[in-house]
């Protein structure tokens, strides 16, 4: 047992039973050796399924949106960037300060679980990290009410465009090319949604098919539809947590299009990290007078 | 039983493309599914023999998303149109896991129901041979075993040829006259021997499905449901890439004074799926979502046709983002 | 890019904004300045009403090009409606371009209500443009659609040719 | 512990020597390192830019752009020197079709990054002038200096290094130093330049105007940030006096002189005796621990 | 079932000489949902809205659509015809066919028509999701705010209350009258500026209608046109405004001495004083910094000898709220600083002054009692200097922008200080000379000519002490040569700038202010004295460098343009606003800070979840504040929040139609 689960046990413990908080959400081992998975416990006796280990990478932010109605708190933990996804609940006034404890964990990036179901368990280390963790830049939670562990460096001061630039290089029809095979693939199972901590409404207009946006048709230009104002409806919110790419069944790099377009806010409007400041306004939620001008 | 080389593979595969449109399992662009043999020539795609594909083959008979007929206003009048079909050839797959086979037999309970006879689902099925593969080498997420499905012989109602894996060579057996011919094309390429069935390695998953749908009837309000209704984020992928789920939605894709009828695959944990007029919705939190899914599976499916909702294929173990496991579920409810 | 047939007509849409751009090409027609007749208005309060979904939905439906058009920043109508406009399809436009449709297809300009040679200009180089690089087969959504009535198109053809 | 790239020029190895050795003194003592550009060129300052605008450009691009290249800011004392260094700066910064010419003549690149700043600024911007008067040897109470700023270093308005009519960063160091600061006329008034020399006329009228000026506004002596003012107001003070026939005694020191002077640095060492019109003598008092 | 009407329209040869009108009828027959279609010559002519009226009752029909000119023309127009026909007006769309399809495509008929047939198809595509919408209502209260107790302020305040309307004036300072009491005499006609501007004052004061509010200021505005809930901060006077009778024994026993606000510091007052003599209400203000009972809890003479027992030390700040229907802002302006021009030596040499210095030494209330002296040694000036254009027309230093007033301020001290002071000398330093009112130029010819004011064209390049005397460097562009002048006075005009504060009392208030700081109008030439802001207007200095003539005019304009407002028992808004879906919104507020009029706020509402009523908050719109600009549509990731009449299904309904076969 490494001591971050103890510790996190201990705390489980202590909050339960001390009634400061109704449930303790962390991770669990699942099925297989690559899976941690939620797990919410409500006494202290189930302290013990919480673990800690390189595979505990969802996202457990957006739980608590399943909670903002009961009166007590609900303590979660927080990695850097679930903390990242809080503070991205926070700003779009979804989930109130009070109503959470958060427990912060200084993350070492997470094991990419796709690659490890590939392989057998016993060649653990060979599987490399997720993509987003390998250039992770807040590996220590921004937020937090009690801290487990010391902080640990960031992986990377800069992000990381090299993917994003490799597709750049592409001839258009090349890029749509990759698109189109990429985007045929896609089921519509919205797990890429209903994952993200950005996607917080409370009907989505894919799931209305009233909305009038989209047709129920599964086609590719109807799931490209899907993909890009998904993309665009995150552009400047999305807190890079990966999840979207994680959970997609059919491996799409959903990433690729946010990266895209927090490469492009970077560049036109300015370094801008999705969910550090609550305060200031996300890029598309105000402008400058001196934005760049390409329209004359 | 025709017995052909493995080395043959491709030779049998051709063969068979000339008088059917091949479909075999595939892994393109990162992903694993049924894909016509063409496609996987032309983007030299791998063939994937030792698992079961990420989506089930249960698009090839209940596509996604599929025109039932088209309509238009003809000077204000409204015109029915039927669509062509567009099955010129006839289809045949190879391999089927026994699973995926068994999947199919759910599937024909319910749209080959004498009531009511499906017709597009009727003709697909008509006009494709599925050649079941024996599989002896299953993945750690497989469990058909437990689920009642015969590790040797397919669900003979839907297997039109029974593959044997003999380890360098495949056996072939006829159990329908279509499989009879599938078999006649490619005799050439084998010889006739009579072959015992190879046993079959251990599943790692075992459950014990003993009157488990009697002992669920009586646990609606059971206390079982909230510790696992909490991990589900309510997305579609099990539902879409599970053999057996059926449930689909219809509606229109109009353009002006024309438009389709369409037919696409629907989720019982999407919120909208049972959303009524007047916004009411029987099942509004996860909670309700989970234990119908669960119940559909391993109760009321049985209380109607005596079979398994569930043909333990392991897809939904290793694809649901947050692990919700119906293994875990059935040992917890013996449990209880 | 296969060779494009002369007879190919692009159909173009603009999302005009009512107090300027729109007005600008009423003025264009005022002073009888003339344009190719490709182009296809669409009048929206204020260019900050312009949905980049529309723009998506407009190449879905097999339109060639799509131009948003608004006031100058600084004269908006409703103070920082283009303002919004300018983040957004900054944005849009190197996404669809990251998405691959050809980058020619989808512009955002400035026209203001006296700029009637102006809208004439930019109407008439886009059309010139979006002409020589052929139909937009990218992002198109009514193929089943025309699947569906592939039969019946036919017969109606086979019906005129007698 | 600031850093700086140091270009002398031509005049602070030859006219302007004390300008050179009193800068390089302040600046060790102040604790500023100067870096001095290797293998540096002429400024292309004097006239370059009759023969050809590029020239000139080119010739200070090349010293900057080696500034550039160690990431540094170049310090520049003479006036003309940073006049024309912050020209080709902006050029290069506002135009790139400029930038492209300049690239090609000196054969490097130079994005304009590395800024020319004349050593007023440099010392304005490093100086805190608390901890300068906390390192005062000398106090400079009791001297009455005026301040000429000169043309070059206040025009044109986009390259001047302080308030383009009423400059006040020499007189802000001054006085830190307890020199009191008289108002005059003539504070941004030209020498004269070159034509004390191609024409004597108009040219040594100018001088002995400014000179007139500083004698009104009974200042004890003048101090200056540009070797050709010191070159005009000191070297031909005693021919000014003799063609307006007044009379003149005004010592002219550089305003790094004084600064080294009160931080206790020996005025010989700054080259303080190598004036035409005798500074020493007014120097020596407050050597000697200035006015009582 | 939708019944579609389409009238097209040749315009007489105008569309009909490119658009073959007939076959667009035609072809929109069988357009779903076209119940009748036909064309006409004119449209918008008596018969051709005839046509429509009878259409509309013959045939049904529940929606139009006219396909003519652009709806910028006659869009009200046919929108009142259909409804004399009882259709609501807004279930009517137009297509552009004439100046955006038949004169822009005038020598090809097929093309044109094809594209008209497209248009018509939009319009009618658009016109079946149009829904019936009715002009909303809100109340206005009778009831106007004017901040700021200048000459503009006054005058707006006494124009308003003369319509019969309570108006209350908010002022900053102890009394109201503002800088046209700080002036001796007004240009062109050489009246003094107190005789005029104190009727007004008491008119003001004595008006039933108006509330003078001073030594007060806005603290916080809430609400919409209408219905404004401001916040008053009346600060706290120490003086029992009911008691006092302004008698004066209190300012004159008064130890402590303070440099004067009102004589710009080259006299003093007291810590208990009024600024002026003529001041309104003449009551007096403790000064809590400078008096010593408040700084040191000593003296308190004041108390001792008032009277009428109306000094109250335990007076406190007072926050009144109230609610109006208008705000016109009058805050007027502020003088440039000089300093910033070093080399004049503006606050070095004493002698060098501002032209508002200038006013007070020679007003006859003024420090001097209206002699003109040297503030340096006392003496009476012969040679006066002024110079113009400082820190007005210089983007260096100062403004960009020309002040306006300067001119003629500068050419009436000139002609005060020829005519105080027979043997002196004038010179004005001046770019230009701009007189562009009535009587202007004759005011500066006699200046000139009569009173020999010499005017040397050319800047100033600075200022020098010689001996007491100031040397004025400068230059003569006429003669094309440097000149110095001698001075033993120089005065300044300097630029008229806005208040330091005025941007934030722009954004309490909710309207937008320009890189200056002056507050922005609504349109420079069509509607100068109203901003983006419904119910907000502006009048004077604070739009603005101006006059007198041009504040007293711009406050008539603003008073009309407020009784107008107030005149209605309620205010009629543009239906055509957004409208929140709240079951579906999430409550996130992104559309609240992109909203440009501040019309959008979070709500909390009540809703039963599963046998629990819980509160959760989603946005609403105020929908006379709304302009209906769409941009929180598109900032709506869920489309909870919708434009009327331009709905995205309407939007899309047009897009779609635009790519039928």
């Amino acid at each position: 047992m490494n001591p971050i689960a103890q510790e996190m046990q201990n705390i489980a413990k202590e909050l339960l039973t001390s009634g400061e908080v109704t449930a303790v959400i962390g991770w669990e081992k699942g099925t297989f050796w690559y899976q941690s998975t939620p797990v919410m416990i409500t006494s202290a006796e189930e302290a013990d399924k919480l673990i800690w280990d390189e595979f505990c990478q969802p996202n457990l932010s957006k739980y608590l949106l399943d909670y903002r109605l009961n009166e007590g708190k609900v303590a979660i933990f927080v990695k850097g960037c679930d903390a990242r996804a809080f503070n991205r609940l926070l700003q779009d006034n979804q989930i109130e300060r009070q109503k959470a404890y958060l427990i912060g964990i200084p993350c070492p990036g997470m094991k990419d679980h796709k690659q490890a179901a590939l392989v057998e368990e016993s060649a653990k280390d060979s599987v490399p990290l997720a993509k987003v963790c390998q250039s992770c830049r807040y590996p220590n939670p921004v937020v937090y009410d009690r801290l487990i562990g010391s902080e640990v460096t960031p992986r990377a001061t800069e992000p990381d465009f090299s993917d994003v630039m490799a597709l750049e290089a592409m001839t258009p029809d090349e890029r749509y090319a990759f698109w189109q095979e990429q985007h045929t693939k896609c089921i519509r199972c919205y797990a890429c949604r209903n994952a993200c901590p950005a996607c917080n409404c409370r009907n989505c207009i894919f799931s209305d098919s009233k909305s009038g946006w989209i047709s129920k048709d599964v086609n590719t230009s109807e799931n490209q539809f899907y993909a890009i104002t998904r993309a665009t409806h995150v552009a400047g919110r999305c807190v890079e947590c990966g999840q979207c790419e994680m959970v997609c069944p059919s491996n799409i790099p959903i990433m690729l299009m946010n990266k895209k377009y927090i490469k492009d806010i970077n560049d036109l409007f300015g370094k801008y990290d999705a969910g550090i400041d609550i305060d200031t306004p996300t890029p598309l939620g105000h402008y400058k007078l001196d934005d760049p001008e390409e329209f004359m | 039983m025709i017995v052909i080389d493995k080395n043959k593979l491709t030779d049998l595969l051709d063969a068979l493309n000339q008088s059917y449109q091949v479909i075999v399992p595939a892994k393109s662009a990162d992903l694993t599914q049924f894909m016509p043999y063409d496609a996987v020539k032309e983007k030299n795609a791998e063939i994937i023999l030792n698992e079961n594909t990420v989506l089930s083959p249960k698009w090839l008979f209940l596509p996604q998303s599929e025109g039932m007929y088209a309509f238009w206003a003809k000077n204000k009048k409204l015109e029915i149109v039927d669509l062509p079909s567009d099955l010129e050839k006839m289809r045949i797959v190879f391999p089927v896991r026994h699973c995926d086979v068994q999947g199919i037999a759910c599937l024909d309970k319910v749209f080959l129901d004498e009531r009511h006879v499906d017709g597009q689902y009727l003709e697909k099925r008509e006009k494709t041979v599925v050649m079941a593969l024996m599989c002896n080498n299953p993945k750690d997420s497989c469990f058909c075993a437990s689920m009642g499905v015969d590790r040797a012989h397919a669900n003979n109602t839907v297997a039109d040829v029974q593959v044997y894996d003999l380890g360098s060579e495949y056996a072939f057996e006829a159990l329908s006259d279509k499989g009879q011919q599938a078999v006649e094309a490619i005799k050439a390429l084998g010889s006739e021997k009579t072959v015992a069935v190879p046993e079959v390695k251990e599943q790692k998953i075992k459950v014990n499905i003993e009157g488990l749908p009697e002992k669920l009837s009586g646990m609606f309000y059971d206390s079982i449901w909230d510790s696992f209704m909490f991990k589900c984020i309510g997305c579609g992928t099990c539902a879409f890439i599970c053999p057996t789920c059926y449930c689909f939605d219809i509606n229109n894709k109009i353009r002006g004074e024309e438009g389709v009828k369409l037919r696409t695959w629907d989720s019982c944990m999407f919120d909208e799926y049972m959303l009524m007029a007047g916004g009411h919705n029987p099942r509004p939190g996860k909670k309700e979502r989970v234990r119908n899914r669960f119940l559909h599976k391993l109760e009321y499916f049985y209380e109607n046709y005596q079979m398994m909702l569930c043909t333990g294929c392991g897809r939904c173990l290793r694809k649901c983002p947050m692990n919700v496991d119906i293994v875990k579920f059935i040992n917890q409810a013996n449990a209880k | 890019m296969s060779s494009v047939n002369e007879n190919f007509e692009p159909k173009i849409l603009v999302f005009a904004c009512n107090w300027c751009t729109y007005a600008g090409a009423d003025l264009a027609g005022l002073s009888r300045l003339q344009y190719p007749p490709n182009v296809r208005i669409l009048r929206v309060p204020c260019s900050g009403r312009v949905n980049p979904q529309f723009v998506l939905r407009a190449f879905q439906r097999g339109i060639d090009g799509v131009l948003v058009c608004g006031c100058h920043p600084g004269d908006c109508h409703y103070t920082s409606g283009n303002y919004y406009t300018r983040r957004r399809y900054l944005l849009m436009k190197r996404m669809l371009e990251f998405m691959g449709t050809d980058p020619e297809r989808f512009q955002t300009r400035w026209i203001s209500g006296s700029e009637g040679p102006k809208f004439q200009e930019v109407i008439t180089e886009a059309t010139g443009i979006i002409k020589a690089i052929g139909p937009n087969r990218k992002m198109r959504d009514d193929l089943t659609i025309q699947a569906a009535f592939a039969q019946r198109d036919a017969e109606e053809e086979e019906g005129e040719a007698k | 512990m600031k850093k700086y790239a140091y270009y002398p020029g031509c005049t602070l190895g030859s006219t302007g020597v004390e300008y050179g050795l009193s800068t390089l003194e302040v600046c060790k003592k102040l604790g500023i390192e100067m870096w001095e550009i290797p293998d540096y060129n002429c400024c292309g300052s004097s006239s370059a830019h009759l023969v050809n605008p590029y020239l000139a450009l080119g010739l200070s691009a090349r010293n900057m752009a080696i500034a550039e290249e160690a990431g540094l800011d170049v310090a520049i004392p003479c006036a003309a020197c940073y006049s024309h260094s912050k020209a080709a700066e902006l050029a290069v910064k506002e135009s790139p079709e400029k930038r492209a010419i300049i690239e090609d003549i000196i054969g490097r690149t130079y994005k304009g990054e590395s800024k020319a700043k004349s050593i007023l600024e440099v010392l304005a911007e490093s100086l805190d002038l608390e901890e300068l008067k906390a390192q005062v040897v000398h106090p400079l109470k009791g001297l009455k200096v005026v301040t000429y700023y000169g043309c070059l270093l206040t025009r044109p308005k986009k390259i001047a290094c302080d308030d383009a009519e009423d400059p006040i960063m020499m007189d802000n160091i001054l006085a830190a130093l307890g020199a009191e600061i008289l108002p005059w006329s003539a504070k941004t008034e030209c020498c004269g330049a070159s034509h004390t020399a191609s024409e004597p006329g108009v040219g040594i009228g100018m001088t002995d105007k400014i000179l007139l000026a500083a004698q009104k506004s009974g200042a004890d002596c003048v101090a200056t940030a540009c070797p050709m003012c010191m070159g005009n107001l000191d070297m031909r003070q005693v021919q000014a006096a003799k063609m307006f026939n007044h009379n003149y005694n005004i010592p002219i020191y550089y305003f790094t002189e004084l600064l080294g002077l009160a931080l206790g640095i020996d005025s010989k060492k700054m080259g303080c005796d190598r004036h035409f019109v005798p500074a020493m003598e007014l120097l020596q008092k407050y050597e000697k621990g200035g006015e009582q | 079932m939708k019944k579609v009407g389409v009238f097209v329209c040749h315009c007489g040869s105008n569309i009909a000489h490119s658009v073959d009108c007939a076959k667009v009828a035609e072809t929109l027959k069988d357009f779903p949902n076209v119940a009748f279609s036909t064309d006409y010559k004119y449209m918008c002519s008596e018969p051709g809205q005839e046509l429509i009226k009878k259409a509309i009752k013959e045939q049904g029909l529940d929606r139009v659509v006219v396909c003519s000119c652009s709806p910028r023309m006659h869009e009200n127009t046919f929108r009142n015809c259909v409804a004399q026909a009882g259709l609501n007006p807004y279930m009517f769309e137009m297509a552009n066919i004439r100046e955006q399809c038949s004169w822009v495509h005038p020598d090809d008929m097929e093309k044109a028509t094809e594209k008209a047939i497209d248009l018509a198809k939009m319009a009618v595509s658009k016109v079946c999701y149009d829904e019936p919408l009715e002009k909303s209502y809100s109340p206005v209260t009778k009831r106007a705010l004017v901040v700021g107790g200048g000459i503009a302020g006054i005058q707006t305040a006494i124009d308003i209350a003369n319509n019969g309307f309570v108006v209350d004036i908010v002022e900053r300072t102890p009394s109201i009258g503002g800088k046209m009491s700080q002036i001796d005499k007004t240009f062109p006609t050489l009246d003094c500026s107190a005789c005029i501007l104190t009727p007004k004052m008491v008119e003001a004061s004595s008006h039933p209608n108006i509330n003078l509010i001073t030594f007060a200021e806005v603290e916080k505005v809430e609400g919409y046109v209408g219905n404004f809930d401001v916040t008053i901060r009346k600060k706290a006077r120490s003086v029992d405004m009911s008691k006092c009778t302004g008698c004066g024994t209190c300012w004159s026993k008064c130890p402590t001495k303070v440099p004067s606000e009102f004589e710009l510091g080259m006299s003093m007052r007291k810590a208990i004083y009024t600024p002026f003599p003529q001041a309104i209400p003449n009551k007096p203000v403790i000064d809590r910094e400078h008096c010593l009972k408040f700084t040191k809890g000593i003296c308190g003479v004041c108390s001792k000898v008032c009277p009428a027992g109306a000094i109250d030390y335990t007076i406190e700040d007072e926050l009144v709220t109230e609610r109006y229907g208008a705000i016109v802002m009058a805050t007027g302006y502020q003088l440039f600083d000089a300093s910033v021009y070093g080399e004049y030596g503006y606050g070095r040499y004493p002698d060098v002054i501002s032209g508002l210095q200038f006013e007070r030494l020679i007003n006859a209330s003024g420090p001097t009692m209206g002699h003109l002296l040297r503030p340096s040694d006392g003496k009476e000036p012969k040679n006066v200097v002024f110079i113009k254009c400082v820190g007005s027309r210089d983007e260096n230093k100062g403004k960009e922008y020309c002040s306006r007033t300067c001119c003629m301020y500068t050419a009436k001290q000139a002609t005060l200080v020829r005519d105080k002071i027979k043997d002196s000398k004038v010179y004005v330093f001046y770019m230009d000379v701009r007189t562009p009112g009535k009587g202007y130029e004759e005011f500066y010819n006699r200046t000139t000519e009569k009173y020999e004011a010499n005017y040397i064209r050319g800047r100033v390049s600075k200022i020098t002490q010689e001996g007491d005397k100031l040397l004025v460097h400068g230059e003569d562009t006429l003669l094309g040569r440097p000149v110095k002048v001698e001075a033993d006075m120089v005065v300044l005009a300097t630029a008229m700038v806005s208040n330091p504060d005025a941007a934030h009392l722009a954004q309490l208030v909710g309207f937008s202010y320009d890189k200056d700081g002056f507050y922005t109008e609504s349109h420079p030439k069509l509607a100068p004295v109203e901003t983006h802001t419904a119910g907000v207007f502006l009048a004077g200095a604070c739009q603005g460098p101006k006059d007198i003539p041009d504040t007293v005019a711009q406050a008539g304009a603003a008073a009309v343009k407020v009784t107008a407002l107030l005149s209605k028992d309620k205010l009629e808004t543009e239906p055509s606003v957004s409208v929140v879906d709240q079951k579906n919104c999430a409550g996130c507020g992104h559309c609240v800070n992109i909203c440009p009029y501040r019309a959008i706020s979070l709500e909390t509402i009540q809703e039963r979840v599963n046998g629990k009523t819980i509160e959760r908050k989603v946005a609403h719109v105020n929908s006379s504040l709304c302009r209906g600009c769409g941009a929180c549509t598109v900032t709506c990731r869920s489309s909870s929040i919708s434009l009327k009449h331009f709905t995205n299904k309407q939007i899309l309904a047009e897009v779609d139609a635009l790519c039928l076969q």
